[in-house]
């Protein structure tokens, strides 16, 4: 066995540095709130409960700038998952985690692991899943790491999901040189709940049982694991942090027996949480904290997979498909037997006491006895210093980007052979996108939509993040992040309901990195005033960093909206020869942070022009209000690579052509100006549809028979066959993968 | 006609199959626990797809173990309608109700999306209700899907015509682009498409449900 | 007991779609001369048995479970370790 | 030329489900005394190399390619074939 170090040993040699912990975080633990030197155990518990995973102690200030509540609201962050009420005794649940990290290091269990956690928090409020989204991020698809990256967490994705029997329905993929060493990997899960299930992660009432289930404790992705230096290691493997590995046939069996126990036993249980980070102390810690409790557990009670665990290891491991209940002591039998029948153990490995004292006991001693409160509300809050990167200011005097088009057919083609316009067929045919039955439109379009049983009702839900514009101006990029997931649900066919998150960034100690953060959060907030849809759970990603290079700020966007009746699910493709097409939304120079910047000068640059936040919200009134009108057949935002993409993908589905005539420049036909759509429209619902939009639609064409792309502009005519340009968005991936 | 869905630990479209069942066909389903040793009372078996046993070892390999499957080779034997789609499939040949294997589709990737299907042999149990020779469009979604047989299995396959579904561009790898066969008696049908996938025009398509027609169809005129 | 190590592999004849996969990421990873790969699976356990049984009980439990014989193959390589009962 | 037999297992510290999995249904056929079941991958192959290089080669391919040294361990064997150039 490993000796460990003592509380004098700790401070002396200032091991809690090692562990994240400063010396003025030390001298607080140590002089305010234990009144003595921390153990070995406790040291471990404070370093990891007060790390910015678990705590948020440096993102917090940022995140209380989200409006959190409304009337729908029936519960907003601070629990597994927000909920949002949807009428009819129902509510959607929904929440996104990153798994950055795990995944750059091994690529398949780091992003499996993601979307398992995900699940977790969905079904530990009593939801059951009914979709699963993604949000990716890599480098450029010119190098073999990238490509195995990107590959392998696909699988991984896929793999969990799939195993599972969660549809993924949608996501977003997109490449920038900023990612190659640190991928994104953020999971988003959707449930669905009755108002009267909704649990909440507490252990109250003094003397009802902690029940651990799931699979059993081994040393996985233990914190930083940093004490592998040499004088405590004797035998090296055992000691270094083991990768987790997923097992999506145990979660499922965990997930079937959670919800069992939660939808037919309310009277057994008293709370429900999942652990995620920092495993048993961070689940526990909160559940006893939450409820203004303390309690006792038992370590040698709890199931382990590896021996001589210490106290340590088996708090703050990470094992995945793990739960922890509290329930009535006089129900332990029933429910040890629910989750016999589904194969898995349920251990009584403490309870709750009236006190609000944390106590740990392993091998009959105390190793831990410390104020809950200290691990999780009283954790120290920092204001980080706050800088404007000088780029910004630079970005803002520069002249406006503005490309010239030699050749705009070619120039057109290339752009939909860009990775991060491209079809991403080939990642999403590998995501089982439609199991359980209940998915009207899959990847492809606009937004995935779930349609409710036993209602008319359905969800649509969508992953959204443009970082480029938030490299360039975070503020006004935040709000076009909000924008532009909210324009996909619109285009869909409903009504934005709420957000979730996931922030990523670089170091928050770089103020300038803080700043990005402060003011994309700004942005993103203004835009959900004006939406009226709260921020309802999240995550924060911090130190996404390369060789010291941070990614582009990423505050990855995941909405769900609520369509009113199936009838009204719209999806981006022509459907019928000889619709009339209308463009919502001015077009003006923008290509600043567009695709075509970045292809044609490899950079980009510059500020962000005509953004206007009212314009956005009035356009997507008018579509919404065509669509629910039962005028609009197909409707299409515009976004990467702007009306050429949009017209091509509309017309891809069914290769139907279009001829299309435009007051814009050749270089127009690639701005990527905001709040615009493409709505195609019966004929003889053109007289309501133009009187409905007033002067804010403008009819540019019609869906025809031909199989042509038919563009006419101010400068050119531009004749591309469908085929031709559905080639171009179709191989390139999978060409760029051989 | 009463139909059971098996479900074992990791089925996961078990629900999509009762549905199919319940709003689509309009008949009488019950699911029936992989631990329980009886079939009485029911007129057709469906073994669902999903990752029983998480697809450990191979699939449909643990689950071909279960209590309830020598109910459903006793039920198999007594000419009764059994059908597989997808890990249902898996199992049958597992259990050699079925001939051949499922092997990793030859992309190695899973994958998901709609594809054609020839209906080769409309005069079985299963597609009665079925035109010879049509084109229907089912979805997939396996990773493990690829038929293979050796050939002496193949030429009996085709002899018997035991051949039901092929695919128009074959997705997976399989043999002879081989969709679904049956035994050779005719009343245990596997494929690796999903019909109850296919059930609603909401959803996308209807073309999987005039296979639970037929089998309603075989069960009330008597098998053929 | 045994420490017992069992090897299954695809059957000539069933084409390994995972096999050509690894042989063409080899070579693409700049090794040549690499052929011929194929992919199977690899078992390690611990079984309690006499010497007299031991064959068959592991026999038995490939070829009921570990292997399919209608596509795989299998063989085995047995080590006695010290009793532990 | 060398015949190459790889042989890829998790570390031990590492979940194996798969292990698990497979040793519950052993249990399950009624085979008693089976313990600490634990599935690995199994790569055969041929190798052009002298016996020189042989070594470093297959070194090369498992650390890179068939093996991930977070998690997983190997070992090999060869067995040199006749000269087939
Ligand atoms: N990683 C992914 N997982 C699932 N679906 C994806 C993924 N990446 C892209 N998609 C799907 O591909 C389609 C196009 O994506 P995108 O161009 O990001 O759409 P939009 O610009 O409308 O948000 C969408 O239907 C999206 O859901
Ligand atoms: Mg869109």
């Amino acid at each position: 066995m490993i000796q460990e170090p003592t509380a004098r040993e700790i401070e002396e040699t200032k091991l809690y540095q090692e562990w994240g912990l400063t010396d003025s975080e030390y001298r607080l633990i140590k002089n305010d709130i234990l009144k003595r030197q921390p153990n070995y155990t406790e040291a471990g518990l404070f370093s990891v409960m007060w790390s910015e995973h678990c705590s948020y102690k440096n993102s917090r200030p940022v995140l209380s700038r989200f409006p959190n509540s409304g009337p729908q609201v029936l519960q907003g962050p601070g629990e597994g998952a927000g909920v949002i009420d949807i009428g009819d005794g129902k509510a959607v649940v929904f929440k996104a985690e990153s798994h950055n990290h795990p995944s750059a290091v091994e690529p398949y269990e780091g992003a499996a692991t993601g979307v398992g956690g995900i699940i977790r928090d969905i079904f530990s409020m009593g939801a059951t899943p009914i979709a699963l989204l993604d949000s990716l991020r890599f480098g450029e698809l010119d190098n073999e790491r990238t490509k195995y990256l990107m590959s392998e967490i696909v699988s991984g994705i896929g793999g969990y999901g799939n195993c599972i029997g969660i549809p993924t329905i949608g996501g977003e993929t997109s490449f920038d040189p900023c990612y190659e060493g640190n991928p994104l990997v953020n999971a988003m899960c959707v449930g669905l709940i009755e108002h009267k299930n909704i649990q909440k992660g507490q252990a109250k009432g003094n003397g009802n049982l902690v029940i651990y289930v799931g699979a059993k404790t081994g040393r996985d992705g233990i914190h930083g694991a940093t004490f592998a230096s040499d004088e405590f290691a004797d035998d090296k493997e055992t000691q270094r942090s083991a990768v987790q590995v997923g097992d999506p046939f145990m979660e499922k069996l965990l997930m079937d027996a959670c919800l069992e126990l939660i939808l037919d036993h309310p009277d057994w249980l008293v709370g429900i949480q999942d652990m995620g980070a920092a495993g048993l102390v961070s689940s526990t810690a909160e559940m006893a904290s939450k409820a203004g409790s303390g309690m006792v557990l038992d370590l040698d009670k709890v199931p382990q997979r590896e021996t001589n665990m210490s106290a340590y290891e088996m708090m703050l491991s990470e094992s995945q498909e793990r739960m922890v209940l509290c329930i009535k002591p006089e129900f332990e039998t029933e429910v040890t037997d629910l989750f016999k029948k589904y194969d898995l153990e349920a251990v009584n490995i403490g309870y709750v006491t009236e006190s609000t004292d944390y106590i740990l006991i392993h091998e009959g001693k105390i190793v831990a006895n410390l104020p809950v409160d200290s691990l999780t509300s009283d954790v120290p809050v920092y204001h980080k210093e706050q800088k404007e990167p000088a780029r910004i200011n630079q970005f803002k005097n520069q002249d406006d980007f503005i490309p010239e088009i030699e050749n705009v057919r070619e120039t057109w083609l290339d752009l939909l052979r860009q990775p991060t316009i491209a079809s991403k067929a080939s990642l999403y045919e590998t995501y089982d996108s439609q199991v359980k039955v209940n998915t009207v439109v899959k990847p492809g379009s606009d937004a995935g939509v779930i349609r409710i049983r036993e209602t008319n009702k359905a969800l649509a839900m969508t992953t959204d993040c443009n970082a480029r514009y938030i490299y360039l101006n975070p503020k006004i990029g935040g709000q076009i992040a909000v924008s532009e997931a909210a324009r996909n649900i619109v285009a869909s066919g409903g009504r934005p309901l709420a957000i979730t998150d996931c922030l990523n960034y670089g170091r928050p100690e770089n103020p300038e990195v803080f700043w990005e953060f402060d003011q994309s959060a700004i942005g993103i907030s203004e835009a959900c005033e004006l939406f009226n849809t709260p921020v309802i759970s999240g995550n924060v990603s911090l130190y996404n960093e390369f060789n010291e290079q941070a990614i582009y700020p990423t505050p990855m966007i995941g909405m769900v909206g609520l369509i009113k009746d199936v009838k009204h699910i719209t999806t981006q493709d022509f459907k019928h020869l000889n619709d009339l097409l209308y463009l919502i939304g001015t077009t003006y120079d923008d290509f600043n942070g567009s695709e075509i910047q970045k292809m044609v000068s490899g950079k980009i640059s510059g500020d962000l022009t005509h953004f206007d936040l009212k314009q956005e919200k009035r356009n997507q009134e008018l579509v919404l209000e065509a669509i629910e009108s039962n005028l609009v057949e197909s409707a299409h935002d515009l976004a990467e690579g702007g009306l050429a993409v949009a017209l091509s993908e509309s017309a891809f589905k069914n290769d139907l052509g279009m001829t299309v005539e435009l007051d814009i420049t050749d270089a127009q036909l690639f701005s990527e100006t905001q709040s615009r759509f493409i709505l195609s429209v019966n004929p003889a619902n053109a007289e309501a549809f133009e009187k409905l939009m007033e002067l804010n639609a403008q009819k540019i064409g019609r869906v025809t028979a031909t199989q042509m792309i038919d563009v006419t502009t101010k400068d050119n005519h531009i004749v591309i066959a469908v085929a031709e340009a559905k080639h171009a968005w179709e191989d390139a991936i999978p060409c760029l993968m051989k | 006609m009463k139909f059971a869905v098996i479900v074992f630990p990791g089925s996961n479209c078990d629900d999509d199959l009762f549905y199919a069942i319940r709003d689509g066909l309009h008949e009488q389903v019950a699911f029936v626990s992989y631990t329980e040793t009886s079939l009485d009372g029911f007129d057709g078996v469906l073994l669902p797809g999903g990752f029983s046993y998480g697809d450990y070892l191979r699939s449909g390999a643990i689950a071909s173990l279960s209590p309830i499957m020598n109910e459903v080779r006793r039920f198999a034997d007594e000419g009764k309608l059994v059908f597989g789609t997808c890990n249902g499939f898996q199992m049958l040949t597992e259990m050699n109700l079925l001939p051949g294997a499922l092997i990793r589709n030859k992309k190695i990737k899973f994958i998901c999306k709609p594809v054609s299907l020839k209906i080769v042999n409309n005069q079985t149990s299963f597609t009665t209700d079925y035109k010879d020779q049509t084109l229907i469009e089912l979805p997939i979604a396996h990773g493990e899907g690829s038929y293979y047989c050796d050939d002496k299995t193949l030429v009996k396959l085709k002899k018997n015509k035991q051949i039901v579904f092929r695919y128009e561009d074959n997705p997976n790898g399989s043999i002879d682009d081989i969709a679904g066969i049956v035994n050779e008696r005719g009343n245990v049908l596997g494929m690796m498409p999903h019909p109850e996938r296919a059930i609603e025009t909401l959803l996308g398509s209807t073309d999987g449900l005039d296979l639970f027609k037929s089998m309603l169809t075989t069960h009330t005129e008597g098998v053929r | 007991m045994y420490s017992v190590k069992v090897y299954v592999t695809y059957k000539e004849s069933v084409l390994d779609p995972q096999g050509q996969a690894v042989n063409e990421a080899i070579s693409r990873l700049g090794f040549s001369g690499v052929s011929d790969v194929r992919v199977g699976k690899y078992f390690v356990m611990n079984i309690k048995a006499t010497e007299l049984e031991i064959n068959q009980k592991v026999d038995n439990i490939c070829d009921k479970l570990l292997a399919n014989p209608n596509m795989e193959r299998y063989r085995y390589e047995l080590e006695e370790l010290g009793e532990q009962v």
